[in-house]
């Protein structure tokens, strides 16, 4: 078991990666023998993560040097700095696993119902692997360049996945744009990390921190790194492709998607946090993030109002929940200087936006499998061609306005557990924002509301009379999210304090991120 | 309107660039180089090769590659994923 | 194309052939390794594929079984990794061992093949992966613009 | 001026190549040339990497054979070749992408599609 537990940050990356290699192979053999390896060998990952991050919360950051002699000999002899590629798990990077590991878990099996009888299911199930362990390669990684391989995986068997559907032009379109962006985005990141390098041949990113100077370039490095990151998680200014994307993506698919938007966020964190730390202009960039969270949060809801498309709501739903995190962020990185003050609101600001990431994966991914179900039956997203699906469909109706009402922020649901966290917290820093906060709130609200009557009550309309509820696994699917959203909501505190409190003391410790690499030195 | 801020973006990301590239990066030909010098040294020993690029891509920094291996294979299988022939069959 | 390119094409796969697996194999001695040595052998499949069209191509060789072979490839790549984990993934454990273990005089030195450990076979894998993974990816583009239909 | 041109001048050019391919970004249309860009845009990463690593004199990082001299860095020929390979697959991607977005709507104008900008 100890030597499980040593090896299990690679294994967690590179089982996931051997099995996508199987898959073909396995897939042409039989295709049960395929469906069974897939969900076992993502179960054991799951697995994996809970003992990782049992081990991480317990013990303190958790080191893995690969190809070295021992995986703690970070530092070879004979010079003063890591060469080799480093896997550094700390808190957030175990709190990131919890989250893939559930959420792909979800996927694979909503998937097996909801894409039977299409072609290319070999396929299919090799690169959703494939994105699973790039997204927790992303997360595990303490390494820049590793990053944006990892990175360029995702993006990759992303926009492979969003264009599935190859009957329909507008998921084609939606996979190029999803790949441009990225391609874009990952470019700018590679940029960043070679300016870095220039100044200070490392690529480690404890390393890197620990030598950091904050010269000019360095901080043109900085703005391209927010910039490249925003422009993955979908903040405001490029927030375009997002609605695009998910919105033509199978369900299954697009759950997958937000974790690894999330992972964007993830690597914003760690480079405002751990790169650049207490060396940054903290007000400046604070306010910053702040700033496209808060231009998130309005053009969010404002374009979600005027959508009639259900995927396309619901996506721009995800803008505006990705606006809240960041401001929680944003705040926190504004008063990482200030010791006081960070323990009265700032600790308790990012303890909000990092619980916010799991619920928002959670009640997104719910409505999004919702509105995939319904597409599944009757074959559109249009609300207005939608009606009295409540009457066949009552399980997936109850599903949805769980999900609308988690979103929306009311009691007892886990939206609500992490909003009232940031509203509290953002109020000290700034009563506007909080204000702003809760009228978005508002009227995602009425939002879901009304696309709840329209789609599911009502009379039942003739040619939606023969339609069914949908297949078990999808169902099954569906209420595991369902069930975790309300023992989230309960309980609430028990969740701060297993998972998210030690990501935040990781995220806001720079200095035993650091410790961690030179602790071992020979 | 949008072509001129796409225009005014370009200029100044450009002019800081290039800012950057004339004044604040070492001089042209004299990199610091303690990490590169390092593995110049040891890859005979440690990894046994004579070229270093070869034991830097496959020793020093071999997960990278394996992640580079897998975007290839995500890339192949991508193409032929979505150039497959035919959506949905029929339901039987 | 015309006979004569029809003609030249074939003789000079053989030679592309060579080279590329001579690129590959002696990777970790000379410049080259497994990704250019591959490429080299791809770009050869893609000159043949425009000397004698996609239809004639995909008698012999299908796509289906190119990803067979880069699915392979790709395995050997990630098990050779995964056997270092008695020490850690990616330990290059064949080095001082029998196989491939000789080490190299520290400096210049005329090279010796029977080096580098597990980067030999590393480099075999991924030749094989990058050949097989981008003539497929190639045929597949070129079978589909042709309009006929994959798998 | 020449000190200037005869010190930093590669990583210039490189920045240079970059400012085209993201103009080839932001105002072209056609999807085929903004593949174009994308692969500009990487050619213009790697040249900026490569150059990073140059040392007066150097020679390549092999030691077959070797002449006198230093060798130049070899972690970002490594970093490049990692590049040069994700940007074929990328590309790759793209144009099949591209084919089938041909497919559906029989033009390679981004405008013509529905949702496209950019």
């Amino acid at each position: 078991m100890a030597t499980l537990i040593e090896h299990s940050s690679i294994l967690i990356i590179a089982v996931p990666l051997l099995i996508a290699f199987l898959t073909p192979l396995i897939g042409m053999a039989s295709k049960k023998a395929r469906n069974v390896v897939v969900i076992s060998s993502l179960a054991f990952v799951a697995f994996l993560v809970f003992t990782l991050a049992r081990d991480v919360i317990l013990n303190g950051i958790h080191i893995y040097t690969l190809g070295a002699m021992s995986p703690s000999l970070t530092i070879p002899e004979g010079i003063m700095r890591p060469v080799r590629i480093i896997l550094e798990v700390d808190g957030v990077s175990v709190f990131m696993g919890i989250v893939v590991a559930i959420v792909s878990l979800v996927a694979v099996i909503y998937s097996l119902s909801a894409m039977k009888g299409e072609t290319g299911q070999n396929k299919f199930y090799t690169l959703l692997l494939l994105m699973v362990g790039g997204t927790f390669g992303m997360v595990f990684t303490g390494d820049l360049f590793n990053l944006f391989v990892f990175l360029e995986i995702t993006s990759i068997s992303g926009a492979a996945l969003i264009a599935s559907r190859t009957r329909f032009a507008d998921s084609q379109e939606g996979g190029f744009k999803y790949i441009v962006v990225s391609a874009v985005a990952s470019l700018m990141v590679l940029f960043a990390i070679s300016l870095l390098y220039a100044q200070y041949n490392l690529l480690n990113i404890g390393a890197l921190a620990a030598a950091m100077q904050y010269t000019m370039l360095d901080r043109i490095a900085l703005v391209i790194l927010i910039s490249a990151f925003a422009m993955k998680l979908g903040g405001v200014p490029m927030h375009m492709w997002l609605s695009d994307t998910y919105s033509v993506a199978p369900a299954s698919i697009t759950v997958l998607l937000i974790t690894t938007s999330q992972a964007s966020m993830y690597a914003l964190m760690r480079m405002c946090f751990i790169l650049y730390g207490v060396s940054l202009d903290l007000a400046v960039v604070g306010w910053i993030v702040i700033a496209i969270g808060i231009l998130s949060m309005f053009i969010g809801v404002t374009m979600a109002v005027r959508q009639t498309d259900i995927t396309r709501l619901i996506a721009y739903n995800c803008v505006c929940e990705a606006g809240f995190m960041l401001v929680g962020l944003g705040v926190g990185i504004a008063v990482l200087g200030d010791a006081t003050v960070l323990r009265t609101y700032g600790t308790m600001a990012i303890n909000g936006a990092i619980f916010h990431m799991i619920n928002h994966a959670l009640f997104e991914g719910l409505l999004f499998l919702v509105a995939g179900a319904i597409f599944y039956r009757i074959g559109t997203r249009d609300i207005n061609q939608m009606g009295g699906l409540g009457h066949t469909m009552k399980l997936t109706a109850v599903f949805f306005l769980l999900g609308a009402l988690a979103s929306s922020g009311l009691p007892p649901f886990n939206g609500f557990a992490s909003k009232i966290l940031i509203y509290e917290s953002v109020y000290q820093f700034n009563p506007i924002l909080t204000i702003i906060g809760i009228l978005v709130s508002i009227i995602t609200l009425a939002v879901f509301v009304k696309a709840f009557f329209s789609a599911f009550t009502g009379p039942s309309l003739p040619k939606y009379e023969d339609v069914k509820e949908v297949p078990k696994t999808m169902i099954a699917a569906m209420t595991i999210f369902a069930v975790i959203i309300i023992i989230f909501g309960l309980f609430p505190g028990l969740v701060v304090d297993w998972i998210v409190r030690p990501a935040t003391d990781a995220l806001v410790n720079q200095a035993s991120y650091i410790d961690a690499i030179r602790g071992a030195m020979p | 309107m949008r072509q001129f801020f796409a225009w005014l973006f370009l200029v100044v990301l450009m002019v800081f660039l290039v800012i950057g590239g004339f004044k604040m990066v070492h001089p042209f030909g004299e990199p610091p180089s303690a990490m590169d010098q390092y593995i110049i040294d040891n890859s005979q020993e440690q990894a046994g090769s004579n070229n270093v690029v070869a034991a830097v891509v496959f020793d020093y920094r071999g997960f990278d590659t394996l992640g580079e291996a897998t975007v290839l294979f995500a890339a192949v299988t991508g193409v032929m994923f979505v150039l497959r022939a035919g959506g949905k069959k029929e339901e039987t | 194309m015309s006979k004569i390119v029809r003609t030249v094409a074939n003789q000079l796969m053989l030679f592309v052939l060579v080279f590329g697996l001579y690129v590959i194999v002696h990777g970790h001695v000379t410049p080259g390794g497994g990704f250019q040595g591959g490429a080299v052998i791809a770009s050869g499949v893609v000159m043949l594929i425009v000397a004698f069209g996609s239809g004639q191509i995909k008698k012999s060789l299908r796509e289906r079984r190119l990803s067979v072979v880069e699915s392979s490839a790709a395995l050997l790549f990630i098990l050779v990794a995964f056997i270092g984990i008695g020490t850690v993934f990616f330990y290059n454990f064949l080095v001082g061992s029998r196989i491939f273990g000789d080490i190299p005089p520290t400096g210049t030195n005329p090279g010796n093949i029977w080096t580098g450990g597990v980067i030999p076979l590393m480099n075999v894998a991924v030749g094989l992966k990058v050949m097989a993974g981008l003539s497929a990816a190639v045929l597949a583009l070129a079978l589909f613009s042709g309009g006929e239909e994959i798998e | 001026m020449a000190e200037i041109l005869s010190g930093n001048f590669p990583l210039v050019a490189a920045i240079v190549l970059m400012g085209i391919g993201l103009y080839i970004l932001i105002f072209r249309r056609n999807l085929i040339k903004i593949v174009m860009g994308i692969a500009i845009l990487s050619s213009s990463v790697n040249l900026f990497l490569v150059t990073l690593g140059y040392r007066t004199g150097g020679i390549a990082p092999i030691y077959t054979e070797a002449p006198e001299g230093p060798m130049v860095l070899p972690v970002v020929q490594a970093l490049v070749l990692t590049n040069i390979v994700i940007a074929v697959a990328t590309s790759a991607l793209i144009l099949s992408l591209v084919i089938r977005i041909y497919r559906h709507t029989g033009s390679l104008d981004s405008k013509k599609s529905r949702r496209m900008k950019g």
